[in-house]
Protein backbone atom coordinates (compact mmCIF):
# COMPACT_ATOMS: atom_id res chain seq x y z
CA UNK A 1 0.00 0.00 0.00
CA UNK A 2 0.88 3.75 -0.66
CA UNK A 3 0.82 5.87 2.28
CA UNK A 4 1.58 9.77 1.91
CA UNK A 5 3.46 10.97 5.69
CA UNK A 6 3.51 14.62 6.10
CA UNK A 7 5.00 16.28 9.08
CA UNK A 8 4.57 19.33 10.81
CA UNK A 9 6.44 22.42 13.01
CA UNK A 10 9.03 20.60 15.14
CA UNK A 11 8.66 17.27 14.03
CA UNK A 12 9.63 18.53 10.31
CA UNK A 13 12.70 19.96 11.64
CA UNK A 14 13.53 16.69 13.39
CA UNK A 15 12.84 14.94 10.45
CA UNK A 16 14.60 16.98 8.13
CA UNK A 17 11.70 16.94 5.69
CA UNK A 18 7.73 17.81 5.45
CA UNK A 19 6.94 14.78 3.61
CA UNK A 20 7.45 11.03 2.48
CA UNK A 21 5.74 8.74 0.34
CA UNK A 22 6.05 5.47 1.66
CA UNK A 23 5.32 2.06 -0.05
CA UNK A 24 4.57 -0.86 2.49
CA UNK A 25 3.96 -4.41 2.05
CA UNK A 26 1.84 -6.75 4.37
CA UNK A 27 -1.86 -6.94 5.15
CA UNK A 28 -1.92 -4.99 8.36
CA UNK A 29 0.47 -2.08 9.22
CA UNK A 30 -0.03 0.00 11.77
CA UNK A 31 1.24 4.04 12.14
CA UNK A 32 3.54 2.49 15.16
CA UNK A 33 5.49 0.65 12.08
CA UNK A 34 5.11 3.08 9.35
CA UNK A 35 6.95 5.13 11.91
CA UNK A 36 9.86 2.22 12.08
CA UNK A 37 10.54 2.64 8.18
CA UNK A 38 10.22 6.60 8.40
CA UNK A 39 12.36 6.95 11.46
CA UNK A 40 14.16 3.70 12.02
CA UNK A 41 16.75 5.24 14.77
CA UNK A 42 14.63 6.70 16.42
CA UNK A 43 11.28 5.54 18.69
CA UNK A 44 8.40 8.05 18.43
CA UNK A 45 8.25 10.58 20.31
CA UNK A 46 5.94 10.48 23.97
CA UNK A 47 3.82 13.79 23.22
CA UNK A 48 3.66 13.45 19.32
CA UNK A 49 0.40 13.47 17.77
CA UNK A 50 -0.81 11.46 15.00
CA UNK A 51 -3.56 12.18 12.59
CA UNK A 52 -4.82 10.00 9.72
CA UNK A 53 -6.66 11.36 6.74
CA UNK A 54 -7.07 14.64 9.04
CA UNK A 55 -8.76 12.46 12.07
CA UNK A 56 -6.42 12.17 15.67
CA UNK A 57 -6.24 8.99 16.55
CA UNK A 58 -3.01 6.36 18.01
CA UNK A 59 -0.03 4.70 16.67
CA UNK A 60 -2.07 1.14 17.03
CA UNK A 61 -4.17 2.68 13.85
CA UNK A 62 -4.01 0.04 10.86
CA UNK A 63 -3.31 1.95 7.55
CA UNK A 64 -5.01 1.56 4.47
CA UNK A 65 -4.12 2.30 1.06
CA UNK A 66 -3.84 6.06 0.02
CA UNK A 67 -3.92 6.82 4.05
CA UNK A 68 -2.61 10.23 5.03
CA UNK A 69 -1.06 10.32 7.92
CA UNK A 70 0.67 13.14 10.04
CA UNK A 71 2.88 13.76 12.60
CA UNK A 72 3.31 16.52 14.66
CA UNK A 73 3.79 18.12 18.76
CA UNK A 74 0.92 19.09 20.68
CA UNK A 75 -1.29 22.18 18.99
CA UNK A 76 -0.60 25.83 19.88
CA UNK A 77 -2.87 27.84 18.18
CA UNK A 78 -5.74 30.32 18.64
CA UNK B 1 -21.70 29.01 10.68
CA UNK B 2 -18.68 30.09 8.72
CA UNK B 3 -14.81 28.96 9.43
CA UNK B 4 -12.24 30.77 7.51
CA UNK B 5 -8.53 30.33 7.84
CA UNK B 6 -6.51 33.18 6.14
CA UNK B 7 -3.06 35.04 5.59
CA UNK B 8 -2.94 38.41 6.38
CA UNK B 9 -4.40 40.48 8.80
CA UNK B 10 -8.10 41.50 9.15
CA UNK B 11 -10.24 43.48 11.34
CA UNK B 12 -11.78 41.81 13.93
CA UNK B 13 -14.69 44.07 14.05
CA UNK B 14 -15.33 44.89 11.06
CA UNK B 15 -15.49 41.38 9.54
CA UNK B 16 -17.89 40.85 12.72
CA UNK B 17 -20.36 43.50 11.86
CA UNK B 18 -19.72 42.84 8.00
CA UNK B 19 -20.76 39.31 8.69
CA UNK B 20 -23.63 40.09 11.57
CA UNK B 21 -25.05 42.41 8.17
CA UNK B 22 -24.90 40.17 5.37
CA UNK B 23 -25.95 36.95 7.39
CA UNK B 24 -27.65 37.24 10.50
CA UNK B 25 -31.76 37.59 10.71
CA UNK B 26 -32.74 41.10 11.65
CA UNK B 27 -34.22 41.36 15.71
CA UNK B 28 -33.43 37.93 16.91
CA UNK B 29 -30.17 37.57 18.48
CA UNK B 30 -30.44 39.45 21.71
CA UNK B 31 -26.71 39.01 22.94
CA UNK B 32 -23.30 38.82 20.80
CA UNK B 33 -20.19 37.82 22.28
CA UNK B 34 -16.36 37.75 20.53
CA UNK B 35 -13.09 36.97 21.65
CA UNK B 36 -10.32 38.40 19.71
CA UNK B 37 -7.04 36.79 20.42
CA UNK B 38 -4.03 39.18 19.82
CA UNK B 39 -0.16 38.71 19.49
CA UNK B 40 1.63 39.88 22.96
CA UNK B 41 4.94 41.08 22.97
CA UNK B 42 5.88 38.81 25.37
CA UNK B 43 5.41 35.01 26.50
CA UNK B 44 6.67 32.25 29.09
CA UNK B 45 9.10 35.40 30.26
CA UNK B 46 10.20 35.88 27.11
CA UNK B 47 10.31 39.40 24.41
CA UNK B 48 8.16 38.48 21.51
CA UNK B 49 9.05 40.47 18.14
CA UNK B 50 7.76 38.47 15.71
CA UNK B 51 5.49 34.81 15.44
CA UNK B 52 5.15 32.74 12.55
CA UNK B 53 2.05 30.30 12.58
CA UNK B 54 2.02 27.06 10.77
CA UNK B 55 -1.48 25.08 10.18
CA UNK B 56 -2.51 21.99 8.53
CA UNK B 57 -4.73 22.59 5.54
CA UNK B 58 -7.67 21.36 5.75
CA UNK B 59 -7.75 19.03 9.09
CA UNK B 60 -7.40 23.17 10.87
CA UNK B 61 -10.89 23.92 9.07
CA UNK B 62 -12.62 20.48 9.92
CA UNK B 63 -11.21 20.40 13.39
CA UNK B 64 -12.72 24.24 13.73
CA UNK B 65 -15.73 23.35 12.24
CA UNK B 66 -16.56 20.33 14.29
CA UNK B 67 -15.58 22.69 17.68
CA UNK B 68 -18.54 25.47 16.71
CA UNK B 69 -20.69 22.53 16.01
CA UNK B 70 -20.42 20.82 19.00
CA UNK B 71 -21.36 24.56 20.79
CA UNK B 72 -24.19 24.98 18.51
CA UNK B 73 -25.51 21.22 19.95
CA UNK B 74 -24.98 22.68 23.08
CA UNK B 75 -25.94 25.96 23.42
CA UNK B 76 -28.56 27.99 21.72
CA UNK B 77 -26.18 29.60 18.62
CA UNK B 78 -28.14 31.55 16.06
CA UNK B 79 -24.64 31.47 14.43
CA UNK B 80 -21.01 31.62 14.89
CA UNK B 81 -17.80 33.09 12.95
CA UNK B 82 -14.40 31.82 13.31
CA UNK B 83 -11.34 33.59 11.80
CA UNK B 84 -8.23 32.22 12.55
CA UNK B 85 -4.91 33.77 10.89
CA UNK B 86 -1.96 31.43 9.66
CA UNK B 87 1.39 32.73 8.32
CA UNK B 88 3.66 35.53 9.75
CA UNK B 89 2.20 37.71 12.02
CA UNK B 90 3.12 40.83 13.90
CA UNK B 91 2.92 42.45 17.51
CA UNK B 92 -0.73 43.41 18.62
CA UNK B 93 -2.15 41.94 15.45
CA UNK B 94 -5.46 39.85 15.70
CA UNK B 95 -4.63 36.12 15.32
CA UNK B 96 -7.89 34.35 16.02
CA UNK B 97 -11.74 36.28 16.10
CA UNK B 98 -14.40 33.91 17.58
CA UNK B 99 -17.95 35.47 17.60
CA UNK B 100 -20.90 33.85 18.91
CA UNK B 101 -24.83 35.22 18.20
CA UNK B 102 -27.73 33.87 20.30
CA UNK B 103 -30.95 34.83 22.03
CA UNK B 104 -29.88 34.83 25.60
CA UNK B 105 -26.30 36.38 27.04
CA UNK B 106 -25.39 33.12 28.77
CA UNK B 107 -25.22 30.67 25.87
CA UNK B 108 -23.30 33.03 23.73
CA UNK B 109 -20.65 33.55 26.29
CA UNK B 110 -20.55 29.62 27.02
CA UNK B 111 -20.47 28.73 23.55
CA UNK B 112 -17.68 31.26 22.77
CA UNK B 113 -15.65 29.96 25.40
CA UNK B 114 -16.12 26.36 24.33
CA UNK B 115 -15.32 27.30 20.86
CA UNK B 116 -12.36 29.16 21.42
CA UNK B 117 -10.94 26.84 24.26
CA UNK B 118 -11.14 23.17 22.41
CA UNK B 119 -9.62 25.38 19.30
CA UNK B 120 -6.60 25.52 20.99
CA UNK B 121 -6.89 22.58 22.48
CA UNK B 122 -7.41 20.74 18.97
CA UNK B 123 -6.98 22.79 15.62
CA UNK B 124 -3.87 21.90 14.28
CA UNK B 125 -1.74 24.98 14.64
CA UNK B 126 1.95 25.64 15.82
CA UNK B 127 3.49 28.82 16.74
CA UNK B 128 6.91 29.69 16.10
CA UNK B 129 8.11 33.00 18.23
CA UNK B 130 10.75 35.16 17.57
CA UNK B 131 12.66 36.44 20.58
CA UNK B 132 16.34 37.94 21.20
CA UNK B 133 17.51 34.03 21.33
CA UNK B 134 16.66 33.03 18.68
CA UNK B 135 12.91 30.98 17.08
CA UNK B 136 11.65 28.50 19.24
CA UNK B 137 8.49 26.46 18.95
CA UNK B 138 5.69 27.40 21.81
CA UNK B 139 5.52 23.76 23.38
CA UNK B 140 2.18 24.26 25.11
CA UNK B 141 -1.15 26.94 25.34
CA UNK B 142 -1.85 28.19 28.40
CA UNK B 143 -5.19 26.62 29.71
CA UNK B 144 -8.34 28.07 30.84
CA UNK B 145 -8.67 27.19 34.53
CA UNK B 146 -12.50 28.17 34.02
CA UNK B 147 -13.26 24.99 31.73
CA UNK B 148 -11.48 22.55 33.87
CA UNK B 149 -13.10 24.08 37.33
CA UNK B 150 -16.59 24.72 36.24
CA UNK B 151 -16.26 28.22 35.67
CA UNK B 152 -14.47 29.31 39.21
CA UNK B 153 -13.37 32.60 39.66
CA UNK B 154 -10.48 33.01 41.11
CA UNK B 155 -8.03 35.38 40.47
CA UNK B 156 -4.74 33.16 38.95
CA UNK B 157 -1.55 34.29 40.21
CA UNK C 1 -11.80 52.33 32.19
CA UNK C 2 -14.50 54.13 30.54
CA UNK C 3 -18.36 54.44 30.82
CA UNK C 4 -20.63 55.86 28.52
CA UNK C 5 -24.05 56.36 28.79
CA UNK C 6 -26.02 57.96 25.94
CA UNK C 7 -28.86 58.74 23.83
CA UNK C 8 -28.67 57.46 20.40
CA UNK C 9 -27.16 54.91 18.12
CA UNK C 10 -23.92 53.05 18.06
CA UNK C 11 -21.61 50.79 16.38
CA UNK C 12 -20.33 48.20 18.48
CA UNK C 13 -17.46 47.27 16.83
CA UNK C 14 -16.58 50.86 15.59
CA UNK C 15 -16.59 51.86 18.87
CA UNK C 16 -14.51 48.76 20.30
CA UNK C 17 -12.09 49.37 17.55
CA UNK C 18 -11.32 52.68 18.30
CA UNK C 19 -10.68 52.55 22.17
CA UNK C 20 -8.55 50.04 21.80
CA UNK C 21 -6.35 52.47 19.26
CA UNK C 22 -6.75 55.23 21.12
CA UNK C 23 -6.02 54.30 24.82
CA UNK C 24 -4.58 50.51 24.70
CA UNK C 25 -1.01 49.67 24.94
CA UNK C 26 0.49 47.91 22.06
CA UNK C 27 1.24 44.43 22.54
CA UNK C 28 0.13 44.13 26.34
CA UNK C 29 -3.19 42.06 25.76
CA UNK C 30 -3.70 39.08 24.43
CA UNK C 31 -7.66 38.02 24.64
CA UNK C 32 -10.46 41.14 24.18
CA UNK C 33 -13.92 39.90 25.19
CA UNK C 34 -16.60 41.74 24.30
CA UNK C 35 -20.73 41.63 24.60
CA UNK C 36 -23.34 43.41 22.74
CA UNK C 37 -27.08 43.28 23.35
CA UNK C 38 -29.17 44.15 21.35
CA UNK C 39 -32.96 44.57 20.83
CA UNK C 40 -34.71 41.85 19.91
CA UNK C 41 -38.22 41.85 18.23
CA UNK C 42 -40.22 39.73 21.19
CA UNK C 43 -39.75 38.83 24.77
CA UNK C 44 -41.47 37.17 26.99
CA UNK C 45 -44.03 35.79 24.49
CA UNK C 46 -44.97 38.69 22.84
CA UNK C 47 -43.76 40.78 19.52
CA UNK C 48 -42.26 43.83 20.54
CA UNK C 49 -41.60 46.70 17.89
CA UNK C 50 -39.39 49.53 20.12
CA UNK C 51 -38.61 49.93 23.55
CA UNK C 52 -37.57 53.46 25.18
CA UNK C 53 -34.41 53.11 28.02
CA UNK C 54 -35.48 55.32 30.80
CA UNK C 55 -32.25 55.73 33.49
CA UNK C 56 -31.22 57.60 36.61
CA UNK C 57 -28.50 60.12 35.50
CA UNK C 58 -25.61 59.94 37.89
CA UNK C 59 -26.46 57.13 39.69
CA UNK C 60 -26.46 55.41 37.07
CA UNK C 61 -22.40 55.89 35.78
CA UNK C 62 -21.93 55.47 39.77
CA UNK C 63 -23.15 51.98 39.35
CA UNK C 64 -21.75 51.03 36.37
CA UNK C 65 -18.36 52.21 37.26
CA UNK C 66 -18.13 50.81 40.57
CA UNK C 67 -19.49 46.82 38.64
CA UNK C 68 -16.53 47.72 36.42
CA UNK C 69 -14.06 48.30 39.34
CA UNK C 70 -15.10 45.09 41.12
CA UNK C 71 -14.13 42.75 37.84
CA UNK C 72 -11.18 45.04 37.94
CA UNK C 73 -10.36 43.97 41.47
CA UNK C 74 -11.26 39.85 40.75
CA UNK C 75 -9.24 39.37 37.32
CA UNK C 76 -6.51 40.80 35.52
CA UNK C 77 -8.18 43.44 33.76
CA UNK C 78 -6.02 45.52 31.55
CA UNK C 79 -8.75 48.26 30.55
CA UNK C 80 -12.88 47.79 30.11
CA UNK C 81 -15.16 50.08 27.97
CA UNK C 82 -18.66 50.08 29.13
CA UNK C 83 -21.40 52.16 26.58
CA UNK C 84 -25.24 51.61 27.64
CA UNK C 85 -27.76 53.67 25.45
CA UNK C 86 -30.65 55.09 26.60
CA UNK C 87 -34.06 56.75 24.97
CA UNK C 88 -35.68 55.40 22.27
CA UNK C 89 -34.48 52.18 20.48
CA UNK C 90 -35.22 50.00 17.35
CA UNK C 91 -35.48 46.65 17.04
CA UNK C 92 -31.95 45.21 16.51
CA UNK C 93 -29.96 48.38 17.52
CA UNK C 94 -26.88 47.45 20.22
CA UNK C 95 -28.46 48.76 24.16
CA UNK C 96 -25.13 47.52 25.36
CA UNK C 97 -21.43 47.29 24.70
CA UNK C 98 -18.98 45.50 27.61
CA UNK C 99 -15.27 45.10 26.24
CA UNK C 100 -12.59 43.97 28.43
CA UNK C 101 -8.73 43.57 27.31
CA UNK C 102 -6.58 41.21 29.45
CA UNK C 103 -3.32 39.44 28.80
CA UNK C 104 -5.04 35.97 29.39
CA UNK C 105 -8.42 34.98 28.21
CA UNK C 106 -10.27 33.22 31.19
CA UNK C 107 -9.70 36.44 33.02
CA UNK C 108 -11.01 38.63 29.97
CA UNK C 109 -14.31 35.88 29.63
CA UNK C 110 -14.92 36.26 33.82
CA UNK C 111 -14.85 39.99 34.06
CA UNK C 112 -17.08 40.69 30.57
CA UNK C 113 -19.32 38.28 31.76
CA UNK C 114 -18.81 39.78 35.31
CA UNK C 115 -19.51 43.18 34.17
CA UNK C 116 -22.99 42.76 32.39
CA UNK C 117 -24.35 40.59 34.73
CA UNK C 118 -24.13 43.26 37.42
CA UNK C 119 -24.84 45.83 34.97
CA UNK C 120 -28.12 44.19 34.82
CA UNK C 121 -28.61 43.80 38.09
CA UNK C 122 -27.63 47.18 39.52
CA UNK C 123 -27.51 49.97 37.11
CA UNK C 124 -30.54 51.94 37.15
CA UNK C 125 -31.56 51.56 33.91
CA UNK C 126 -35.96 50.53 32.96
CA UNK C 127 -37.09 49.16 29.87
CA UNK C 128 -40.91 49.93 28.38
CA UNK C 129 -41.85 47.76 25.08
CA UNK C 130 -44.21 48.77 22.84
CA UNK C 131 -46.17 45.89 21.83
CA UNK C 132 -49.67 45.37 19.95
CA UNK C 133 -51.00 45.22 23.64
CA UNK C 134 -49.95 48.60 23.74
CA UNK C 135 -46.87 49.75 26.12
CA UNK C 136 -45.39 47.76 29.23
CA UNK C 137 -42.40 48.09 31.59
CA UNK C 138 -40.57 45.51 31.33
CA UNK C 139 -40.66 43.97 35.08
CA UNK C 140 -37.41 41.90 35.58
CA UNK C 141 -34.67 40.59 33.42
CA UNK C 142 -33.49 37.09 32.25
CA UNK C 143 -30.88 35.52 34.55
CA UNK C 144 -27.60 34.57 33.35
CA UNK C 145 -27.74 30.67 34.96
CA UNK C 146 -23.90 30.57 34.60
CA UNK C 147 -23.66 33.39 37.73
CA UNK C 148 -25.94 31.52 40.02
CA UNK C 149 -24.97 27.78 39.42
CA UNK C 150 -20.85 28.50 39.16
CA UNK C 151 -20.38 28.03 34.99
CA UNK C 152 -22.51 25.14 34.57
CA UNK C 153 -22.61 24.23 31.52
CA UNK C 154 -26.41 22.36 30.44
CA UNK C 155 -28.97 24.06 28.16
CA UNK C 156 -31.53 25.66 29.64
CA UNK C 157 -34.88 24.48 28.03
CA UNK D 1 -34.66 69.08 56.97
CA UNK D 2 -35.29 69.14 52.75
CA UNK D 3 -35.16 66.13 50.68
CA UNK D 4 -35.48 66.05 47.30
CA UNK D 5 -37.63 62.70 45.95
CA UNK D 6 -37.35 61.17 42.83
CA UNK D 7 -39.53 58.49 41.19
CA UNK D 8 -38.87 56.52 38.28
CA UNK D 9 -40.40 54.16 35.36
CA UNK D 10 -43.83 52.53 37.18
CA UNK D 11 -42.99 54.38 40.22
CA UNK D 12 -43.22 57.60 38.25
CA UNK D 13 -46.39 56.39 36.51
CA UNK D 14 -47.71 55.72 39.92
CA UNK D 15 -46.95 58.86 41.53
CA UNK D 16 -48.46 60.97 38.83
CA UNK D 17 -45.30 62.66 39.05
CA UNK D 18 -41.25 62.40 38.60
CA UNK D 19 -40.43 64.75 41.74
CA UNK D 20 -41.13 66.24 45.08
CA UNK D 21 -39.58 68.53 47.59
CA UNK D 22 -40.27 67.92 51.00
CA UNK D 23 -39.54 69.53 53.78
CA UNK D 24 -39.77 67.69 57.26
CA UNK D 25 -39.53 68.08 60.87
CA UNK D 26 -37.87 66.32 63.65
CA UNK D 27 -34.30 64.97 64.35
CA UNK D 28 -34.50 61.96 62.65
CA UNK D 29 -37.12 61.02 60.03
CA UNK D 30 -36.54 58.00 58.15
CA UNK D 31 -37.57 56.78 54.06
CA UNK D 32 -40.58 54.58 55.67
CA UNK D 33 -41.66 57.95 57.02
CA UNK D 34 -40.86 60.10 54.01
CA UNK D 35 -42.88 57.61 51.60
CA UNK D 36 -46.36 57.99 54.37
CA UNK D 37 -45.47 61.81 53.61
CA UNK D 38 -45.16 61.58 49.74
CA UNK D 39 -47.80 58.38 49.34
CA UNK D 40 -50.49 59.01 52.86
CA UNK D 41 -52.84 56.62 50.90
CA UNK D 42 -50.59 53.83 50.05
CA UNK D 43 -48.14 51.44 51.56
CA UNK D 44 -44.47 50.86 50.29
CA UNK D 45 -44.54 48.20 47.51
CA UNK D 46 -42.92 45.31 48.27
CA UNK D 47 -40.33 45.23 45.58
CA UNK D 48 -39.80 48.83 45.20
CA UNK D 49 -35.68 49.94 45.33
CA UNK D 50 -34.64 53.17 47.28
CA UNK D 51 -31.62 55.31 46.74
CA UNK D 52 -30.35 57.98 49.04
CA UNK D 53 -28.10 59.78 47.11
CA UNK D 54 -27.51 57.31 44.32
CA UNK D 55 -26.81 54.33 46.27
CA UNK D 56 -28.98 51.83 47.20
CA UNK D 57 -30.18 51.68 50.92
CA UNK D 58 -33.15 49.93 52.75
CA UNK D 59 -36.41 51.93 53.58
CA UNK D 60 -34.91 51.90 57.31
CA UNK D 61 -31.91 54.49 56.58
CA UNK D 62 -32.62 57.50 58.42
CA UNK D 63 -32.00 60.65 56.29
CA UNK D 64 -30.40 64.27 56.64
CA UNK D 65 -30.98 67.78 54.70
CA UNK D 66 -30.21 67.93 50.82
CA UNK D 67 -30.70 64.02 50.70
CA UNK D 68 -32.26 63.43 47.41
CA UNK D 69 -34.30 59.84 47.78
CA UNK D 70 -35.16 57.60 44.75
CA UNK D 71 -37.96 55.39 44.70
CA UNK D 72 -38.12 52.47 41.58
CA UNK D 73 -38.82 49.45 40.44
CA UNK D 74 -36.49 46.46 39.82
CA UNK D 75 -34.00 47.60 37.27
CA UNK D 76 -34.08 46.60 33.76
CA UNK D 77 -31.11 47.44 31.72
CA UNK D 78 -28.46 45.65 29.48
Amino acid sequence: MNITVRYFANMRDRMGRAEDSVSLEGETVTVEELWRRVSPQQALPANVLIAVNMEYTDASRALKNGDEVAFFPPVTGG
Amino acid sequence: MKVIVQEGPFDPYQVTRDYEAQSLPVGKHGAVVTFVGTMRDFNDGHNVSAMFLEHYPGMTERHIEDVCQEAADKWDVIDALVLHRHGDISVSEPIVLVAVWSAHRAHAFDACRYIINYLKERAPFWKRESTAQGQRWVEHNTEDPGVNSQGTKQKSA
